[in-house]
């Protein structure tokens, strides 16, 4: 039988495999993309209660995510060409102008 | 006799016409017909309006014709603390003395409106047309200024007059010493409306009206301030103060000389025979209240006499013909003022009036000698004229002997009415007066003799006309002769010759309109004055005394016919008919001494003058010098005036300007001690707090590595942490 | 049991793949894996009577947004390899341990048990995309438009900072 | 002739300029010429509608007229409250009139930003007609500050040589001012709420209120600053020269002939009715003041070798001469004082457009410069005589009229007064003749001025207004003061009640038909009585006639009195 513990397990894992991504990787479009499967795991886990509680506002959340998905993805790229149109690079060790 | 207000309009409507349209329009032919045929019909309405006033009885010869309201009644307090309302109407008046005053303007002025036609004709166009509309102005003013019922009206003329004088002496405005005299004319005058503003605020203050008539009958119950200065001789000293300045009096003479600078038909009409006579006439309008300040009277008999002297002295030694007669101006209106002092106003102004034709006569007479001359206005180079110029000689020789006071010409019967009156008040004011009328005709006759006889002094000139502007350049080209050649002297034009006959004629017979009771004579024009000057309010019955000044000023001449041979009981000062007819010998024996020491020395013996002039070598540079009052008005008034500008210009920069700029400056200053202040001293403590703070920060601040991921990483610490106490804390 | 299989199959395509995006070399092949990934997660939404949600998810995710990363690895050409440069900073490895974790924590919190969370019990009937409307066009209808704003904001902001002339 | 319809009038002369600039930011700002003709026609349309309150104005009705009232920010009693009297009817047309003039005097002189400058130019005139229209404070104040920033603007962006230096000085000074002033204006509202309990800035309520004389005392100063550095009297004017010399001539125009007047204005308006104690207390520093004032300012123009800074100075002149009437407190002096402020209006507003033709053309305002420019411009060397003799007080043009009256009214007040400010007259002259023969008379020496172009006709028609209204001022200035009356009369009500009692006595109301009689006087020997005697009620006796002393056939002074 599976549970909704099923279903948030599966959602642990890929959660922490896009948190890994976003933490090793230097590629900042793979990090995007690691962010993307974070979201993924977060839609996973409404669409799991909502059909456990048979609600469909669960869904409706994970819509509300899809669309913030799609504008993060759409700024964060746009950001990422401009910065590679100035640096040539899409190395996040090289971002570093933020510091002290 | 109720169009009267057209008399000054006429004019006016010409030098409108003129001066808007005529400047770029007119030909020369139009332009003169325009001004002189707005004259002509002003002196037609004149002349009728005189005709109705002498049809009217002698004592209702006034008429008021008020326009309009000029300024609408406001509420305002008066001396004596009553409320009344401060009005002036558009008011013009005819009564004897407007009357005098309008003939002489208006036949003087056309005569030398007809002159001017042929004096001016080498202007150019616009400035042809540009001269009539100012002459047409001036005649409109100055007919507003004898017409006007009200001081206030007067003083629109009186200023309108000094206007149109600034403009004319400026006519050859491209020379600088014209519009230097035009300016200082306008100015000089300025001071004295000074004075004669105030008077008409002390006037309205005291009176409650600018009415002369008004004003008049109000004062004639007043006491007469023998005592010492009351209202009245400040207001009359006020006045007279403006006299002073369009008068030509000392101490404000000294711009009639400089107004030579004009055009020499503007010298005759304004500078001689009209405008500056503006303060006579002013006087004797108000001659009820100068008659009641004895103190002022006096003070305007001592100003007249002394200008009378100082000024013949000077015009002794000029060489500039339009000078000499320019201080024998001056001269004479001291004698005006002279009689106005001593109380004899209608002998005033029937020296006024026969002055008008005599010297308008004698300007007229030197702008044609000028015109034969080409310019040349220097005497010195002059000389032996009389053949060339037979009808200038002829008119002018009865202009001099008529200023000399020789009988039976005009100035004779005027200038020895003053004298006899004069006699009667004072004896020196008299023995300094008939000293001037002998230097009158000496230096009249002086004149005479330098341009009409003896040798010819001037430049040769060639039978074909060589040299074509000789002398233009001198007087600012005001009457080239077209291209031609200076062909030497000659004869003007008709349009000259004939205003000088007329004017001859007039200062011939302008006298027997006033022959003196002694001769024989009814001395009409005094009777016919008289209602002018009087108030027609009765004088209180403590004021009757005979023995006083007013009785002098307003009862004397009204008695003087009947009161001969001492039956005026009250009379003391009166003369026998003999003693006046050896006063009246002696005068005309100073002119005769005068104009035969003239004959002996510049004619008989010219080497005398030069003789004279180097033994006198001092007195003659202080004369030729007039006095250096110009110099010294320079060096204290103007230089004063400029001193002060251009100190309180500096103080308007360094100090008033100063403390603004001052206070901005200690205001940007105050922001930079404060800002100091600031920096090191509060700024100072934060940022000891933030040195230390930042000493101690050293190791803390290597997290900021710029890394995202490590911040990330923080973050992951926080959910490691949340989560950790939701798992063991729980 | 059928279910309890395609779960499990599914979840190990899920994490697998998602393995794959995380350490792939190549961002090209990260950008496949993560389609396959999000072909994946819209299978288990059918499972999950969300049948909405998982055409959205392919639209959306595997149609949309993951051709707009393809577009992007294109676009950015590089002349040496991103992860040439290293900064020893960079405490990855730390972070790698942290998230494992935080996983094996909630893993813990699972599996320990957790309180079904009170709520209403509906239905989710056959007409998902009938419900799903409902919901955003009634109770979520604000934030709806919201999102929609967002969005739209999100596009000029893209356009703006991808502009060529800046 | 009257407002029958009750229709906005005010409100419509007051947003003509404002809507016309709200009009100029639709325009786009290349089509340079399309911007100049919509400008000119709004200004003109701002000086058409503004001509019926000429003729409906009644000066026989209620002082304030025209009113319109709407509640603005009731909680505070701020209303939207218009409403004029004759004073500020004249100063309206004068504002809307030379607003228009100015707007035309700029066609060819500004180059550079045309659209934002006619802008600035609508939105001031806008401002300067709030302010004289508004009967409440607050509105009042606030029209008052909105006025100086376009002329910030104009000063500092078209003016010459050192013009952020004027703007700002300009700026900052009367900033300084009107912040005093507001305190002063807030002291008397709280004062107003403590006596009736309401809170107001009705202009009226306050005209009406009894201060106590400590609080006028300190609220008449907090005016008097705003006001004297506006007017500008004797030690404030130094912003004046400098923001004359350096505004463009438009802007120059507007300050002379209405910014500087709504100093004028205040006094007249504000702190003489307001504060009547206050002003009798003052009147001798405030006339000594106005007296250094005038002469102090005409001998510094005397000393002026730049011809627009001898203008300004000579403002400085002749509003020191606006201040004494006004002092004088008597209605003769006021009446003088409005009269002036016109005249002042015209004919320094004239010279100023006079120094702005030659500066368009030679670039330069040094006097030396100049000179014989009468031979190549003789329409123009004619125009700017009449227009100097009209500011030298010369009698049958406007300046004469409006110094008579004010030295007739200062003499009443004290002789010595007038006595020394009449030697203004003298210098007025000097500097004017002066100024006038460096520039059009001698030789025309410099060859950069020989080919000078004379006026154009756009430049003589922005002339035309000003010489007419000069001569008819001069002439016939009837008109005029009727319309002044009631503002004077409500003015002597407050600091001079017995002028009110004895023109309410005399029927002071009837003064027009007075000043309409003209039909001569029938031919008789005594027809000395002033026109319109009758009405006058008792006219003044002659103060020191002995009653019933004079001889019985002789008629008293005045013939029919």
């Amino acid at each position: 039988m599976i549970t909704a513990t099923h279903y948030l397990l599966l959602s642990v894992g890929l959660f922490s495999l896009g948190v890994i991504g976003v933490l090793t990787r230097r590629n900042i479009i793979i990090i995007l993309m690691s962010i993307e499967l974070m979201l993924n795991a977060v839609n996973i886990n409404l669409v799991a209660f909502s059909h456990e509680l048979q609600n469909v506002v669960g869904q409706a959340f994970a819509v509300f995510v899809i669309v913030i998905a799609a504008a993060e993805a759409a700024v964060g790229l746009g950001i990422i060409l401009a910065f590679y149109r100035n640096k040539e690079t899409v190395n996040i060790d090289e971002m570093n102008l933020l510091r002290w | 006799m109720d169009l009267i207000w057209l008399i000054p309009l006429l004019p006016g409507l010409g030098a409108l016409v003129n001066g808007l349209v005529g400047v770029r329009a007119f030909g020369k032919r139009t332009a003169g017909l325009v001004a002189n045929a707005a004259m002509a019909a002003a002196l037609a309405l004149a002349l009728y309006a005189f005709w109705q006033l002498l049809s009217l009885p002698a004592d209702a010869r006034e008429h008021t014709v008020r326009l309009a309201a000029w300024i609408p009644p406001i509420p305002l307090a008066l001396g004596n603390g009553a409320i009344g309302g401060f009005t002036v109407p558009w008011g013009f008046r005819l009564d004897p003395l407007s009357g005098l005053m309008i003939l002489v303007v208006t036949l003087v002025g056309f005569l030398i409106h007809v002159y001017s036609t042929g004096y001016m004709h080498g202007e150019t166009r616009g400035a042809y047309a540009r001269f009539f509309a100012y002459l047409n102005l001036f005649a409109f003013f100055m007919l507003v200024l004898v017409l006007g019922d009200n001081f206030l009206v007067m003083f629109v003329g009186w200023e309108g007059v000094g206007l149109c004088s600034y403009l004319l002496i400026g006519y050859y405005y491209e020379k600088q010493s014209a519009s230097d005299a035009g300016k200082k004319a306008f100015i000089v005058n300025r001071i004295g409306d000074w004075g004669f503003i105030v008077g008409i605020f002390m006037v309205y203050g005291t009176f409650g009206t600018l009415d002369f008539r008004a004003v008049a009958d109000a004062a004639g119950p007043m006491g007469v301030e023998a005592a010492g200065f009351g209202t009245l001789s400040i207001i009359t000293l006020l006045l007279f103060i403006g006299a002073t300045g369009k008068s030509a009096q000392i101490p404000l003479y000294v711009w009639l000389p400089d107004a030579m600078e004009g055009p020499t038909p503007v010298s005759a009409l304004i500078h001689a025979a009209t405008m500056v006579t503006a303060g006579v006439y002013m006087v004797g309008r108000n001659a009820v209240l100068f008659s009641h300040a004895p103190m002022t009277m006096e003070v305007v008999a001592v100003v007249g006499v002394a200008t009378a002297f100082m000024a013949a002295t000077i015009g002794l030694a000029q060489h500039d013909i339009k000078r000499v007669l320019a201080y024998s101006t001056v001269s004479q209106l001291g004698f005006m003022f002279i009689a106005m002092g001593v109380g004899a106003f209608a002998a005033g102004a029937f020296h006024l009036m026969t002055h008008a034709f005599f010297k308008a006569l004698l300007f007229l007479c030197s702008g044609s000698v000028i015109h034969a001359m080409a310019g040349e206005q220097d005497m010195r180079r002059m000389g032996g004229l009389k053949p060339h110029l037979p009808i200038t000689y002829a008119t002018m020789l009865v202009g001099t002997l008529a200023i000399a006071g020789i009988p039976p010409l005009s100035g004779f019967f005027s200038k020895d009415e003053i004298l006899y009156r004069a006699f009667l008040d004072h004896k020196v004011i008299w023995g300094v007066a008939v000293a001037t009328a002998l230097m009158t005709a000496f230096y009249m006759y002086r004149l005479m003799s330098l341009t009409f006889f003896g040798a010819y002094r001037g430049p040769a000139w060639e039978a074909h006309g060589g040299r074509a502007d000789h002398g233009h350049a001198a007087s600012g080209g005001g009457h080239g002769h077209g291209g031609g050649g200076w062909r030497g002297p000659h004869e003007s034009p008709r349009s000259m010759t004939v205003p000088l006959q007329l004017l001859a004629v007039g200062a011939v017979l302008a006298g027997f309109v006033g022959v003196p009771a002694a001769l024989g004579g009814g001395n009409a024009i005094e009777h016919f004055l008289e209602p002018s000057f009087v108030a027609r309010t009765a004088a209180p019955p403590g004021a009757t005394a005979p023995a006083t000044h007013e009785a002098r000023g307003l009862g004397e001449a009204a008695h003087a016919a009947e009161s001969k041979g001492g039956e005026g009981t009250g009379h003391a000062a009166h003369l026998s008919r003999s003693a006046e007819l050896g006063l009246m010998a002696l005068s005309v024996l100073a002119g005769i001494v005068g104009i035969a020491a003239a004959y002996r020395i510049f004619v008989r013996a010219p080497e005398i003058a030069e003789t004279l002039a180097r033994r006198w070598s001092g007195a003659h540079r202080v004369l030729s010098n007039k006095y250096y009052v110009d110099e010294l008005y320079g060096a204290t008034v103007v230089a004063g005036t400029m001193g002060a500008a251009r100190g309180l210009w500096a103080f308007d920069r360094s100090v008033v300007d100063g403390a603004v700029n001052g206070s901005g400056w200690l205001t940007v200053s105050s922001a930079w001690v404060s800002h100091a202040l600031d920096k090191y001293i509060v700024d100072g403590l934060v940022n000891l707090v933030g040195a230390v703070l930042e000493a101690g920060s050293f190791v803390v601040r290597r997290v900021q590595t710029g890394l995202v991921q490590n911040y990330a990483l923080v973050m992951l610490f926080g959910v490691f942490a949340f989560v950790s106490v939701y798992l063991f804390v729980r | 049991m059928a279910e309890a299989a395609a779960f499990y199959i599914l979840a190990a395509l899920i994490l697998g793949f998602g393995v794959l995006v995380v350490t792939a070399k190549s961002a090209v092949h990260s950008v496949l894996f993560l389609v396959a990934d999000f072909l994946c997660v819209a299978a288990l939404y059918v499972t999950l009577q969300a049948e909405f949600l998982a055409v959205i998810q392919v639209m959306v995710y595997a149609g949309g947004i993951v051709v707009l990363y393809l577009f992007v690895v294109m676009l950015v050409n590089l002349k040496r390899p991103p992860d040439a440069q290293r900064d020893p900073r960079r405490l990855g490895r730390l972070g790698a341990v942290l998230a494992v974790a935080v996983m094996v924590e909630l893993a813990a919190i699972l599996a320990v048990g957790w309180s079904r969370p009170e709520g209403e019990a509906g239905a989710l009937g056959p007409s998902n995309v009938a419900q799903v409307g409902r919901a955003l066009y009634t109770d979520y209808l604000i934030p709806f438009e919201l999102a929609s704003i967002l969005l739209l904001v999100a596009m000029i902001g893209a356009i703006l900072l991808a502009r060529r002339e800046m | 002739m009257s407002n029958a319809a009750n229709f906005p009038i005010l409100s419509t002369i007051l947003f003509t300029p404002i809507a016309g600039a709200v009009l100029l930011l639709f325009v786009n700002k290349r089509q340079e010429n399309l911007i100049r003709w919509i400008a000119n026609l709004v200004a003109l349309l701002g000086f058409l509608v503004s001509v019926p309150i000429w003729f409906w104005y009644d000066p026989a009705g209620p002082q304030y007229q025209f009113i319109e009232r709407v509640p603005w920010i009731p909680s505070i009693g701020a209303d939207y409250f218009l409403g004029v009297d004759g004073f500020s009817v004249l100063l309206v047309l004068l504002t809307t009139l030379m607003g228009a003039i100015a707007v035309l005097s700029s066609w060819t002189a500004i180059t550079d930003r045309v659209k934002e400058y006619y802008v600035f130019l609508l939105l001031l005139q806008g401002g300067m007609i709030g302010a004289f229209v508004a009967l409440d404070f607050l509105l009042f104040f606030l029209f008052w500050e909105v006025m100086l920033v376009p002329m910030y603007f104009l000063i500092g962006i078209w003016g010459s040589d050192r013009r952020l230096y004027s703007a700002i000085k300009f700026f900052l000074y009367t900033l300084v001012g009107s912040v005093v002033m507001l305190l002063g204006i807030l002291a008397l509202y709280f004062h107003l709420h403590d006596v009736t309990g309401a809170y107001s800035f009705d202009i009226t309520k306050f005209q009406a209120m009894h201060a106590p004389f400590d609080l006028q005392w300190w609220v008449f100063l907090a005016f008097f600053l705003g006001f004297s550095i506006k007017v500008p009297m004797f030690p404030f004017h130094t912003w004046l020269p400098d923001a004359h010399t350096d505004a463009p001539t438009a802007g120059s125009v507007i300050l002379a002939a209405v910014l500087l007047k709504m100093g004028t204005y205040g006094f007249i308006r504000f702190s003489l009715p307001i504060l009547p104690e206050a002003t009798k207390a003052s009147i001798w520093w405030v006339a000594g003041l106005a007296i250094i004032g005038i002469i102090y300012g005409a001998l510094v123009a005397l000393a002026q070798k730049d011809w627009k800074r001898l203008v300004a100075y000579s403002s400085v002149s002749h509003m020191g001469m606006v201040m004494l009437g006004l002092i004088a407190l008597n209605p003769v002096g006021i009446t003088g004082s409005i009269i002036q402020q016109l005249n002042h209006g015209i004919s320094t507003g004239a010279l100023f457009l006079i120094v702005g033709i030659v500066y368009e053309r030679r670039h330069t305002r040094e006097i030396a410069e100049y000179g014989g420019l009468s031979k190549v411009m003789p329409v123009f060397a004619a125009i700017f005589m009449v227009m100097m003799l009209s500011s030298l007080g010369l009698p049958t043009l406007n300046g004469f009229i409006g110094e008579i009256l004010i030295l007739q009214g200062a003499y009443t007040a004290n002789i010595w007064w007038a006595a020394v400010a009449a030697s203004g007259l003298v210098l007025g002259a000097a500097y004017l003749l002066w100024l006038y023969q460096r520039t059009m008379f001698g030789r025309l020496e410099n060859p950069k001025n020989e080919h000078l172009r004379d006026l154009s006709l756009r430049e003589i028609v922005t002339f035309a207004p000003l010489v007419v209204l000069a001569v008819w001022i001069g002439i016939y200035p009837a008109p005029f003061i009727n319309r002044t009356a009631p503002t004077v009369q409500a003015v002597m009500q407050r600091v001079n009640p017995e002028y009110a009692r004895a023109s309410a006595a005399a029927g002071a109301r009837q003064a027009p038909k007075i000043a309409d009689c003209d039909e001569n006087e029938p031919l008789t020997p005594f027809t000395t009585a002033p026109c319109g005697d009758a009405a006058e009620g008792q006219a003044p006796p002659p103060p020191a006639a002995p009653e019933g002393g004079g001889a019985p056939q002789a008629n008293p002074a005045g013939g029919r009195h």
